[in-house]
Parts: C-alpha cells; structure tokens; sequence
C-alpha cells in the first residue's frame, strides 16, 4: 500500500465511524407508514418449537391462526367455535357436533367434516388432553363429526377446546401425520415461522367472522423478563406479557403504556412428598402451611395481595371456588405447636430435631416462572422460622417430575395451570387421582376424592356436580397433598397505541381481532 | 577546507553536567573519529551535535552545521529538517533500525521519493542503483530479518544518505562486528565521504581512527582530553589516560613467554559437532595441559562458543572423542560468559550468590576477602544486584566464584567483547595470571586475533568455509584464511 | 503458508473430537434422566409427565450404549449429517444455519465497531503517552474491562433505548436491532484492543526503526505512514485472534440479554434442555467459528506482516 | 522481589480494604445474610440498614459482604489451584523442553482450542448449584494461561547462561527454581494471577446471569444483581451497590495486574 493508499483508508475509517454513528438511529425512525399496515408485535416468554399442535399449538391459537371445534368464554363455559351447537346422547357417550359453514382454511380449502375428523385423529395421536379422553372413534356423519365415547365424560368439550385440539387443513400434515406447515382456519395466517422467536402472522381476509382490524403482528418470544420489560418501554413492543412484579409497578407509572392483570387458573403451591417420613403427618404439612406468610409473598414478591391464596382454587373458577372454606393463614405459634406435638425439639440454630435426627428438607423449584425463585427464597425463610430447615434446590422442572417417579423428591415448589383445558377436572382427575400425580399429590390419595370427582364426571346435572365440586375443594384444602401459597395472575403491558385490549384468563388467545390501532 | 560541523561551549545538561562545554570542527573530506569508553559521554556529544538526544536532556553553547547555527534554531522543526538533507546519522545497530515489515528497497527509496522528492519511477532506479553499488542487489526484495549484519549495515548506510546528505554522523558503527566486518564498515563510511562529504564517528575502539585517519578526539568522563590528527594523538599521546588506552589496545600488549606443559587435562579426537545441518567443524584433534592457554577464534557463528562448551560436557559431540583427566570433578571445570550481567541472577545480591555457593560446596566465607582483594574488587561491592555494578567489576566476580571451586579447567567465552579497552586488559590479565598461578588450563574464545595473539600459548582457528583450519598452530601461525 | 493452513485443520479436528467426546461424556453424566428433559422441553410443564415422558424415551432410543452413540454422531458429521434435534425434531443442520447467520452478523458488527473504536483511540493515546487521553484512555479503559458483559449491556439498553429511545432494545430482523447487542461486544473488545494498540503505538514510535526513521529526514506523517502504521497494526490483529475467545464467549451472554437468535443462545437452551444433538452442533459449530475467525486473523497477519509470508 | 508500581499499590490497597469489609462487617453488624423481612423490603440506604434492603428485607450491607467473602473466596481457591499447577507445568515444560514440552503443549493447545465458557457451562450443567464445577471449570481455563506465560519465561531463564553457570557451579534443581525462576516468575504469576481472578469474579457473575451459578439464597454478586435489576428505578441505590462492588473488586485485581491487556 502506498501512503496515499493508506490515508485515504484512514479517511475511508473515519468516514465509516462517523456514518456509523449518525445512520445507526435512523434504523428505528418510527416507520412512515399508514397507520393501518403498522405491524404489532407482541412479546412473551414462550419459545417457539415446531408447527406441532401438541408442542406449539398454544402459539397458533394465541396468535389466532388456528381455531377449535369448541371455543371457552372468559370463565371456561364452552361455547362454539368451529362447531355451531352440538348434543350429547342420554347415556353421554356419543357427541354430535354441527360444522360452521363457509369456513375456509388459509390455503383456500374449505372446511369439511372429513378435514376436522383427520385433525382431530392426529390430535389424539400425541400427548395431550385428547389422548386422555375415553374417546372410542371419531367420524364424519352429513357434514356433522361424532364422537362416540367409551363411558360418559363430561370434560369432553373442554378437552375439545385445548390448543392440541386444533383444526388444521389437511395440507398441514405430512404422510406420518406430522405438522409442516400450520394451515389453519382463523383470523391469521402464517407468514413467516422461525422458531424459537418468530412467528409473524398476516391478517386472513376471507375468514369467517370477518377481517381483523390489524394487518399484521409479530410474535416474538424472549426468555428474559428484564428484556421484555426493556423492549415495551423502549417503544420495541406493543404488547409484553409476563412481566416481573418488580416491574409491573414502574410499568403503571409509565404514561405510555397501560398494565393489566387478570386472575388466571394457575396456582403457585408446594407439591409434598406425602410418603416422606417427615411430612406424612397430617400435621406436618398444615404447620408448614400455617408458616406461610401468604399476603407477605402476594404484596412482597408478587406485589398483589389479592393473590395470597386463601384455599386451592381461585375465584376465577366460578363453581370449583368455594367461598365458604376457612381461608389458609399464617399463624406461627399453632405451627410451632402442631410440630412440638408431634416430638419436635427445637436444637442447636433453632433448627428442630426428633431422636438425633434434624428437621431438614430440600424444597426443589424452576427458574422458568421468575417469581417461583423468589417465592421458595422466603418458604425456606418462612420455615426457618417455626424450626425447619429448609434448602432451595434450583433446577430443570423435569427435576421435580422425575423426583415423583423416583421417590426422591420432598418438597417442590410448582407452578400450576389448574386449566391446560379450560375446565380444571381434566387437571384435577391428573393430579389427585388414586395413584397421585406428577404435578399433584404425592404418596397420597383419598377413596372419597376419587369417588368426588367420578360423580363430576359422570353426572350431567349442575346441582349435582356443584356438590361434588365442593366436595373436592374441602378434601383437598383439609388434606393438603399440596399447599397452595398463591394464586397467579397473567399481566400484560400494553401500549396506549393500541385499544380494545384483553387478557383471556384461559391464556387462549391474545385476541387480537378484537384489537385497533388508536387514531 | 570547508569546516562542515563546528561546535563552540557545546555541553549537555541532564541531572548533572553530563558532557562539558566542548568544542570540535569537522572539516570536508577529513574523518572525525570520538573515541572514548563507556559513559564517557561521546554519544551525547554527538546526539547534541545532531538534535536527537533524548527527552530530559539540553544542549547548549553553538553549534554551526554548514554555518548555519542549529541549536538557536526557533523551531524544532527546523532542526529536524537538517536530518537526512544536511547530516545522516547512521544508527548504532542497523539491524534493529531498520523497519522489521518493510524491504530493503522500499526503506532507500523513501528517502529518494519524500526527501529529495524524486518521482516514483526515478526513485526506484536512484534506490536500484545505490543498491548496486554496494553489492545488495539481492537485499532488494528481502526483510531486515533475511539480511546478514553486514547487508543491514550496507542497506542502513544507504538508506540513511538517501536524502542525500553531505555529512555522515555514525555512532558507534562496528558495535559487534568482528575484525573483518569492522574493517569493511570503516571502509564504506571512509568512501561514502568522499572528498567534500564530513564524516563523525563514534567509537571505542582504537581500530576505528587508525583505519580511518583523518582527526580524532579522546573524551573522558564528559571532556575531551586530547584531539588532533590520528597519527599525532595515536603515536605521540600527551594524555595519560590516552596512553592507557593505546597501550591496552591488545595490538600493543607485551609479548608473554609460553607456559612449561604440565599434566594432560583433556585430550580431543577426531572431534566433529554440527548446528543447524551446518558442520561447524570436523577432524579436531587437540590436547589441552595444565596451566595452557589456548585460544581460539572464528568469525561470529562459527562454533567457538560450541568448543568449549563440549569440553565442559554441556553439549554432546556429534563424533570423535573428547576424554577429561579424571582426577578431577566435573565441579571443577568451569567457565565464564560474555556478557556478566546474563550470568548471573538478577535479583540476586552478590553477597548471597556467593554465599549459596559458598554454603552450597561447604567452603569457608573466609576464602572470599582475599579472593576480592586479589581480583581488585573493593567490599562494598557486595551488597549490590548484578545490576547494580560495572561490567568489568561484574566479570571480575564471575571469575571470583570459579576460583572458589579451584578450577583445572576454565572456559572463558568472549569474556571481554563487551568491556572497554582498559578494563578488557585488566581482566585477561588476571585469568593469565590464574592459569599461571593455579596450573588451571585455559580456553578463551575471541574473534579478536590480536588479542589471543598475546595471550593464548596455542591458536585454534575455526572458519567457515574450511571446515577445520590447522589444530596446534603455534600462536604466530594464525590462519588468517578464517576470515569471512 | 502451508504450516499455519495445517494447524488450523489440525485445531478444526481437534475441536471436533473435543466437543463430540466431552459434550457426549457431560451430557451422559448430567444429573436426571435424558427423556425428561427432552420430554420437557418439547412439550413444556403443563402437559409434560410420566405417560409423555415414556413416550419420549421410546421414540429417542435412549438406551443405545454411549460408544455406540458417539461412533455413530462422528461416523454421521462425516456425512455433514448433525442429527436431529430431540426438541424441535427439525434436522439440527437447519436450526443452525438459521441461528449461524444471526451470530455471525453478531460477531462481524462487533468486530467492526471494536476495530473502529478501540485502535483509533489507543494509537491517539500511544502518539502522546502520559498526556490527557492516555490517562483518561487508561482509567476508562479498566472500567469497562471492570464491568461484567451483562451489566454493560444493560447499562447500554437503559441510556440508548429507553431514557433517549435512539435504538432498539432488542429484537431482530431489521438493521438497527444489530447495534446494541454488537456494541455491548465491541465496547468489552475496544476496551482491551486500545490498550493494545497504545502499547503497540509506543513501542513502534521508541523503536530504533521508528527513530532512524525520523533522522533519516522523513516527516512525521511518512514516517508513521509507512513505519508506524503497519507495525502498530500487526500486534493489534495478532491480538484480535485472543480477543475471539472473548467474542465467541460473549456471543453466549449477550445473545441471551438481547434475545438475539443466534447459536450462543441456541446452546444455553440447549445445554438447559439437554437437546444432546443440538449441543453438539452449536458447540461445534461455535468452536469452528473461532478456528476460522482465527485463520482469518492468520491470512490478516500474513498480509500485513511480510515476515509471515517468508518465515 | 516484585516492585509495585503506583497503580499496583492502588490495587492492592483497594483489594485490601474489600477484603476488610468482607471479614470485618460480621464482626461488627451482626445478623445473616439470608434473614428476610418481607415488611422491610427495599429500604433507602442509610436508614436502620446502614446500606438499605433487598426486596426481601435482606440486608444489603451483610450480604454484600458474605458475596465479596464468596466471590474473593471462589477467587483465590481458584487461582491458586491454577496458579500451582499451571506454573508447575510451565517450569516443567520450559526447562525440561523436549517431548515433555510438547506433550504439556500439546494439551493446552487442545484447551484452547474451545472457549473457556463453554467448558465452564458443561461443567456446572453437571451438578447445577455445587461449587466444585466452578472450581474445576475456571481452574481448567485459567491453568493454561500460566501455563503458557511461565513456559514461555521458563524457556528464556532455562536457555539464560546464568541458569547454565548455576548448573556448573553444582546447584541442584530446586536451588535453580528458587534463585533463578522463582524472581523472575512471580511478577508474571501475580499479574496472570489478578487477571485470573478478575477472570474468576466475572464468569461467576455470569454464570450467576444465566441462573446456572451459585444456588440462591447465598448472596452471589451475579445472582444479586439480577435480582436487583427489575428494582432500577424503584431502589437504583440498591441496584447500584453489587454492581459497583464488582466494578471495584475487578478494577483492583486489573490495577494489580499492572493495567497490562494480556
């Protein structure tokens, strides 16, 4: 190189800098464009798979591309959706569901019965709802689909509604019945499907209920909530979903942005290892839940005290809610007494022992709801307090899972969605069956709550199932296979841009044509 | 004759008065040689004289470059503007000046294009041609990293005058060549001057002023003691620190009778060793007697320094025999380095290296004073690092700790090629006089004939063409086919 | 030029075997069973269970021996065949070349920006050293270096995008989403880089070639032209092949802050999922990054340094 | 044997005084680190908490604390292991030379050629929580740096003729090692040594960052500030505190390090 040469690349290198440093803001001038083709995005923790229903099928129907035979209202009361109406035979065991007309899939096909038949079979092929349902056989019968039942099964509509339930065009699948492409019938098509991050959708114009307001939105998943917060505030999103309590305050003061919250069916609660020598003890497990300072951790961490949970189920379930159980509190000294009754002795540290041994159990938990990290820092704290000792294990949640298989598990705190289907018997039949369950009791079952919960199922009467319901609550909140701390709420930062939007409690949906951009 | 440099008062400040005030005239086709020892302080009579001395230094009095006066110059751009048009200082070691990433000819032609301002086409014949001239024509396309020292010296010489300048200011410009090089770099800077360029050259080697004639100046601690023409000062000294100085000259050493041979120490067999797929030498035969000094010497890289270390047994021959009188230890073969400072561990006082030894072999401190007394090392010395003394007080140490283990054999490996005149005379005396005294048998290695010459009983030379040159030469018989 | 080609293919293979053997060994002594995981996550907490979990395990053949496994993962890269993704099910080639794209875009802005902001600076500073932007250079310099990658970045996410909305926090797709997360890089690597190239910037100008430049007569903008420029620059590249591990490591970290699609993430989650064919090929595919990144600053170094070429 | 520069000093007094407010504040304010009082959440500095509360009413001056005493802790044991090991091989390597150097090379060349990162997360992927991965796996990386820097001094002293003379004048190896390496080495041992630890503190934290560190509830300067992140705006005083606690503990290790980039 000459030294010409090498002075005008040491120009050329200021140049560069300086372009760098002006052109680089201009990359997020606010786009120029008619309001109407601005594109939403929309930010939530939730990576993104593959186009599998049983994997990533929540996404879909999120992002309203594809759509259910049976729909749920805000409080899980199914309503239709791509059926019009359906009956039930007087036995229960075959269903007759009536197809929507003019319905037509993305790629233009129009819906038959045969299609939803075939997704349905695919459906109960693969983990999920539908494959535990005592489904005998599904087919098409004059543009109508039965289901023909085994024994009579009444969550049978909201196993119908369940994301993995998803009714997508035959195009959809490849010869071993494995989702490709995500061909579905709802307000939103799929433009574009990079896992783990993007999924970016397009308004579907011929769809059945009408054209959405909004033209295009973008789902983007970020695993930090840091992040998500970050890219609301900055302008980035429009929509952010599951923010930390931290910032769920400093949100509300933003003048850009609105927060909500809405109760959803999701329990923060400590699975129990009701088979381990130190809490098979009825009154083990209620002086570990007296400990518990519920409306510290709702106000504390959560920063919602509404949320200190008062029994299992929160108010959100209507029916499964029963106001008239004693609400679970704190009271200190009844635990300490319950424990000193069973031969506890405080020792050294204030740590309590019984023969030599010392009172200590390790509290297993999983980072991929940020609160539950928190939540177990103050349990173990809280426990500390009446004398037990108290370890936090942080790990994978299959932790927790493969500890219930094998036994070595003592304590877990879990996150659970009481409404994978938006009727929480599905859960319930999973978690407190007789031989317990992976994410519920544990070493634990109850002939009564067993047979409770048969009566639900079998019944098809309102009263009846109402009694049954509150059966259930009591046992459980007696019985405590599991110790509810708080209940969840789904929150949502949303920018002032946007209106008319809403939190479907179920987390179906985002709904987002029901959303406009603000004029 | 055109007076080219002339300086009146001319003194360098520093913490202390460093050169005093000095005057000297460098005329037009007469060389002017300094000549001085370590510290003297000649190099910063020329770095005053040339604008280059380093930070936190000043020059003053006048200084007069083609009449013009330099130091009064306003701006130091100024003065910088004489470099390579008015004067070119030719640096100390030309392999260390010359840009490591950049060929030959592009460091000559960028004197030719930036300096005389020739266009590109023209300055790379002027480069070609200046090249030719010297015999570098396949230096051209090479690195620095490819040239022998005498090409960097050449492509130095020729880069530095690019610009054109008339006079030639060279400090220290045989810095580590051997005699014949030396000679060739005196050569060159006495024809690069011509008859109308000016020449200044630094030195401390007597060599230098009595191959280049012309004048030269004897400077001592910051003045100059004496000066005049080269064949005045240098025959007829009115100085005495002058006449030291001429008489350490090893050229000037008093013939020394030869040593009666004592008992064999080692005896050498058909001895072969090669470095690098190189053979230095082949075929040596040679035994070496109590109380013998034999010298040997060898351009630079010939395999001296390999001779003495494979009679120590610190390297193994590739053939031949070489069998060590095993009356003794191999504890009492010893040698001594080059360069004293490497030789010894830095962060060491000398006090406590020898101690160790001392402590070490179970010997008496008390052996020490006297030692001291006799190699003219005063006690204070003692409590300071390597680092902290001269190199001559330094060496005299490391033949102090040999002495401690009673050697039968010393190897002294170029033991004074970084030492002044006076001091290198010193300190060859006192091996001499160690191998006289102690019946210790001597192998010194330099590339100085004269020196081993003098000293040595018997001259082993080693060349590099001649894979072996003449075992047992009595010392008048030098090979002179050794050289390069 | 033969040599250096040679032992980056021999660092290609060894980076090969090292990750197949190692991530194979970790994954195989991980704590909990392998179905689990994936069964996790491929589904997530609410459906996963036993009934789902045993279906996994029978759909992976997880009870194949580990030798046989590991034959079987080299004998396939052979093939340029990575596997399958036991999370996703997608081929873990496809995943890759989606995620690669993004990480290197990541890694070259960041160099680029690193470049133009660190040796700049530190060759201001190394012209004058001990005056004002030395010192200042100096001190700002060992606190950023202070400063973990994370906190950088966040640092830079609430001062750019949300107190003066100039940049985009995170996302990606559009250019201006590149920025932060390289810049967050850049300003960890531009902290060290100037150092260097201060250090490098006064050993050139007190370097006898730098000085015999000078009394040679040539002026001081020549001189550095063609003296000190280029021997500045040979440290400051050499150094940038150190510098990578910082990048490739850095890629991880930011990646996940800025949820930047990219490999580094890819790996973290897969390490998280135990997606055993998906570790592999991000590690893999990571540590050939830094090998070629590294033969890239070897043909930089050769071109710029002529003793490379000859030696 | 090492002389200090200023800034080096300034290092050492800044490491000193970290380290006497890691021992020295349980002696004075006593209390746990890991009590909560969730009624005493995010309390403003200089309050009944001299330096304010976590959003679990922790104490921030006591846990900042226990998380310098962890973090100089995980520190040193792990500069310490590498730096035995590392300068051990070195000085093998550099003096023995030979196969013995190529074999030791030949390893860390192979070290090398990976990230440290990503053998630090497949370390602690294996026992999620513990701290002997951490060891190991910072170790791991940090070995190889002294490893190389003596290597690379031990084959300048192995090759010095002072190393040589010493050998004639019939010392032995250890003698060698500590009059001839030993000085020589220790300089580069500290500033490898600062670095390493700087090197140390940081992949803690970030380790902590990616929730794969040290298990909550021990106060990790990481972890803590992760916590404390969401809180910016709420308690920035609060947030602030890790932060710069980590910037002071590395910036003193770097000005020991001698303010050298490599």
């Amino acid at each position: 190189m000459t030294a010409f040469q090498r002075l005008r690349f040491g120009a050329a290198w200021g140049l560069c800098l300086a372009a760098a440093l002006i052109t680089s803001p201009d990359a997020n001038a606010a786009p120029a464009a008619k309001p109407d083709d601005r594109a939403l995005t929309i930010v939530a923790r939730w990576e993104l798979k593959n186009a599998d229903p049983s994997v990533n099928g929540y996404a879909f129907t999120r992002m309203e591309v594809a759509e259910t035979l049976v729909d749920a209202d805000g409080n899980g009361t199914p309503k239709p959706g791509l059926a019009e109406g359906w009956e039930a035979s007087a036995d229960g065991l075959t269903w007759r569901f009536r197809l929507r007309t003019g319905v037509t899939f993305h790629d233009g096909t129009t819906m038959t019965a045969d299609h939803v038949v075939t997704a349905l079979n695919h459906a109960r092929a693969k983990p999920g709802s539908l494959s535990k349902a005592p489904i005998q056989a599904i087919t098409a019968d004059k543009g109508a689909v039965v289901i023909r039942l085994a024994e009579p099964f009444s969550p049978l509509l909201s196993f119908l509604a369940d994301s993995a339930s998803q009714i997508l065009a035959p195009a959809s699948y490849d010869d071993k019945g494995n989702v490709t492409h995500v061909i579905g019938t709802g307000p939103y098509r799929v433009a574009e499907f990079k896992p783990p991050q993007h999924l970016v959708v397009t308004r579907h114009d011929s769809y059945w209920g009408g054209p959405a307001s909004i033209a295009k939105a973008t789902y983007l998943a970020t695993h930090r909530s840091e992040t998500r917060t970050v890219m609301v505030e900055s302008g980035d999103a429009q929509i952010v979903f599951n923010l930390d309590p931290a910032s769920v305050q400093r949100l509300s003061r933003n003048p850009k942005l609105s927060v909500q919250a809405v109760p959803i069916p999701r329990v923060i609660s400590v699975k129990i290892n009701a088979g381990h020598p130190l809490l098979s003890d009825l009154r083990a497990r209620q002086a570990l839940s007296l400990a518990i300072d519920r409306t510290g951790i709702a106000v504390g961490i959560l920063r919602q005290p509404e949320t200190a949970a008062t029994q299992l189920f929160p108010p959100s379930l209507g029916a499964w809610h029963d106001s008239g159980l004693p609400p679970l509190t704190q009271n200190v000294e009844r635990a300490k007494a319950l424990l000193a009754e069973m031969g506890w002795k405080p020792g050294s540290n204030g740590v309590l022992e019984k023969d030599g041994k010392r009172l200590r159990l390790t509290l297993r938990t999983y980072p991929d709801r940020p609160e539950l990290p928190p939540v177990a820092t103050a349990l173990a704290d809280q426990w500390r307090a009446i004398g037990v000792d108290v370890s936090i294990a942080i790990g994978h949640f299959s932790d927790i899972l493969s500890g219930h298989q094998d036994g070595s598990l003592e304590l877990g705190l879990i996150a659970r969605s009481l409404a994978v289907a938006p009727d929480p018997l599905g859960t319930l039949m999973q978690d407190f069956g007789p031989k317990g369950g992976d994410w519920g009791a544990m070493n634990w079952s109850n002939p009564a709550l067993t047979e409770a919960i048969d009566r639900i199922l079998r019944s098809q009467q309102a009263e009846e199932s109402a009694a049954a319901k509150r059966a259930v609550g009591a046992i459980l909140h007696q019985e405590l296979p599991t110790i509810p701390v708080v209940w969840y709420t789904q929150t949502a930062a949303v920018s002032k841009t946007l209106k008319g939007f809403e939190i479907d409690p179920f987390e179906r949906s985002y709904l987002l044509s029901r959303l406009r951009w603000v004029e | 004759m055109t007076v080219l440099i002339e300086a009146d008062g001319l003194a360098v400040d520093g913490l202390d008065s460093i050169v005093r005030p000095t005057a000297l005239r460098v005329r037009a086709g007469v060389p002017f040689t300094i000549l001085g020892e370590t510290g003297s302080g000649k190099s910063l009579l020329a770095q005053a004289i040339a604008g280059t001395l380093p930070d936190g230094l000043a020059a003053r009095g006048r200084v007069r470059i083609n009449g013009r006066d330099v130091l009064g110059l306003s701006h130091a751009d100024k003065r910088r503007h004489l470099w390579g048009r008015a004067i070119a200082i030719l640096p100390q070691e030309p392999w260390l000046a010359l840009d490591p990433t950049a060929r030959a000819a592009s460091q000559v032609w960028e004197g030719f294009t930036r300096i005389l301002n020739l266009p590109r086409r023209a300055a790379g014949a002027a480069t070609e041609q200046a090249l030719r001239s010297l015999g570098l024509d396949d230096a051209a396309r090479k690195l620095p990293g490819q040239l022998s020292g005498g090409m960097a010296q050449r492509v130095a010489f020729v880069a530095a005058r690019a610009g054109g300048a008339p006079i030639v200011i060279a400090d220290e410009p045989t810095k580590g060549l051997d005699a014949t090089r030396r000679d060739d770099a005196v050569d060159l800077l006495k024809t690069g001057m011509g008859t109308t360029g000016g020449l200044l050259v630094i030195s401390h080697d007597i060599a230098v002023p009595k191959r280049l004639g012309g004048e030269v100046a004897i400077m001592l601690k910051g003045r100059i003691i004496e000066s005049g023409p080269v064949d005045q000062v240098l025959s007829n000294p009115r100085h005495d620190y002058t006449r030291r100085l001429l008489a350490a000259d090893p050229a000037a050493w008093p013939e020394q009778p030869t040593a009666p041979v004592g008992d064999r120490l080692i005896e050498v067999e058909g001895l072969a060793k090669s470095r690098g797929g190189r053979t230095l030498f082949r075929d040596l035969s040679f035994t070496l007697h109590r109380g013998e000094i034999i010298g040997v010497v060898g351009p630079s890289g010939c395999g001296k320094s390999s001779l003495g270390d494979l009679l120590l047994g610190v390297i193994a021959p590739d053939g031949g025999t070489i069998r060590r009188n095993s009356s003794w230890p191999a504890l009492r073969f010893q040698k001594v380095w080059q360069d004293p400072p490497a030789a010894f561990a830095p962060q060491l006082t000398l006090r406590t290296a020898l101690g160790d030894l001392v402590r070490r072999h179970g010997l008496a401190w008390d052996r020490v004073p006297p030692l001291m007394d006799r190699l003219g090392l005063s006690t204070a010395l003692l409590d300071r690092p390597p680092g902290g003394i001269s190199g001559g007080e330094l060496q005299r140490f490391s033949l102090l700790r040999t002495l401690l283990l009673d050697p039968v054999f010393l190897f002294a490996d170029e033991p004074t090629s970084r030492l002044d005149l006076i001091t290198q005379q010193e300190i060859v005396g006192l091996m001499r006089g160690v191998a006289r005294e102690t019946g210790c048998g001597l192998l010194l290695v330099s590339h100085d004939h004269a020196l081993i010459n003098r000293v040595a009983d018997r001259v082993i030379a080693i060349g590099p063409q001649s894979d072996l040159v003449s075992p047992q030469l009595p010392s008048s018989n030098i090979a002179s086919s050794a050289a390069s | 030029m033969i040599r250096p080609i040679l032992h980056r293919v021999a660092q290609a293979l060894l980076v090969a075997l090292m990750v197949g053997v190692l991530t194979f060994a970790l994954m195989r002594s991980l704590p909990g069973d392998m179905a689990w995981r994936v069964a996790a996550g491929r589904y997530g907490y609410d459906i996963t269970d036993a009934a789902v979990m045993e279906q996994v395990r029978q759909s992976l053949a997880l009870d194949q021996p580990a030798a046989l496994a590991l034959l079987s993962w080299f004998g396939d890269l052979l093939r340029l065949d990575l596997g399958v993704s036991l999370i996703s099910e997608l081929p873990v080639v496809d995943e890759i070349a989606h995620q690669l794209g993004a990480s290197v875009t990541l890694a070259l802005t960041a160099l680029l920006l690193s470049v133009l902001l660190g040796p700049p600076l530190g060759v201001l500073a190394g012209l004058r050293p001990g005056g004002g932007l030395d010192r200042a250079l100096f001190a700002l310099s060992i606190t950023l270096r202070a400063l973990p990658q994370f906190v950088i970045g966040l640092l830079l996410i609430y001062g750019l995008a949300i107190v003066f909305g100039l940049l985009p926090a995170s996302g990606h797709g559009e250019a201006g989403h590149v920025v932060l997360p390289a810049l967050t890089l850049a300003i960890g690597l531009a902290a060290v880089s100037c150092r260097v190239a201060r250090d490098a910037t006064v050993a050139v100008t007190t370097s006898g070639y730098y000085r015999f430049g000078e009394t040679k007569g040539l002026r001081p903008l020549d001189n550095f032209l063609r003296h000190g420029l280029r021997n500045i620059a040979v440290p400051i590249v050499t150094y940038l092949g150190v510098q990578l591990v910082y990048l490739i490591e850095g890629v991880v970290v930011v990646e996940t802050l800025f949820a930047w699609p990219g490999i580094g993430h890819a790996l973290v989650h897969a390490i998280l999922a135990r997606d055993v064919p998906m570790i592999q090929g991000t590690a893999l595919v990571m540590g050939l990054m830094f090998v070629l990144l590294n033969a890239g600053v070897d043909v930089m170094c050769g071109a710029l340094d002529p003793r490379r070429r000859t030696s | 044997m090492i002389r200090l520069s200023r800034g080096q000093w300034a290092g050492v007094a800044l490491l000193l005084l970290l380290a006497l407010f890691a021992l020295g504040v349980p002696q004075v304010v006593p209390g746990d680190p890991t009590r909560q009082s969730l009624s005493n959440a995010l309390l403003p500095p200089g309050g009944p908490f001299l330096f304010g509360t976590d959003p679990f009413g922790r104490d921030m001056l006591l846990r900042l604390a226990a998380a310098v005493r962890l973090s100089l802790g995980i520190a040193l044991l792990t500069t310490a292991l590498a730096g035995v090991i590392g300068v051990a091989l070195g000085v093998l390597a550099g003096a023995c030379g030979g196969w013995v150097d190529r074999a030791l090379c030949g390893v860390a060349d192979t070290l090398l050629a990976l990230p440290g990162l990503l053998l630090v997360l497949l370390l602690v992927a294996i026992a999620p929580g513990r701290f002997w991965p951490l060891y190991l796996g910072v170790s791991l990386v940090l070995w190889v740096e002294y490893f190389r820097m003596t290597r690379a001094a031990a084959l300048r002293i192995a090759a010095s003729p002072a190393v040589e003379a010493s050998r004639l004048l019939g010392f032995g190896p250890f003698y060698r090692f500590r009059r001839h390496y030993w000085p020589e080495l220790a300089p580069i041992t500290l500033t490898v040594g600062a670095f390493g630890s700087a090197t140390s503190v940081m992949s803690v934290a970030a380790l902590g960052f990616v929730n794969v560190g040290v298990r909550p509830p021990t106060p990790e300067l990481g972890q803590m500030m992760i916590e404390l992140m969401p809180y910016y705006n709420e308690a920035p005083l609060i947030l602030a505190q890790p932060i710069l606690v980590v910037v002071l503990l590395v910036l003193a290790l770097n000005l020991i390090a001698g303010g050298k980039t490599q």
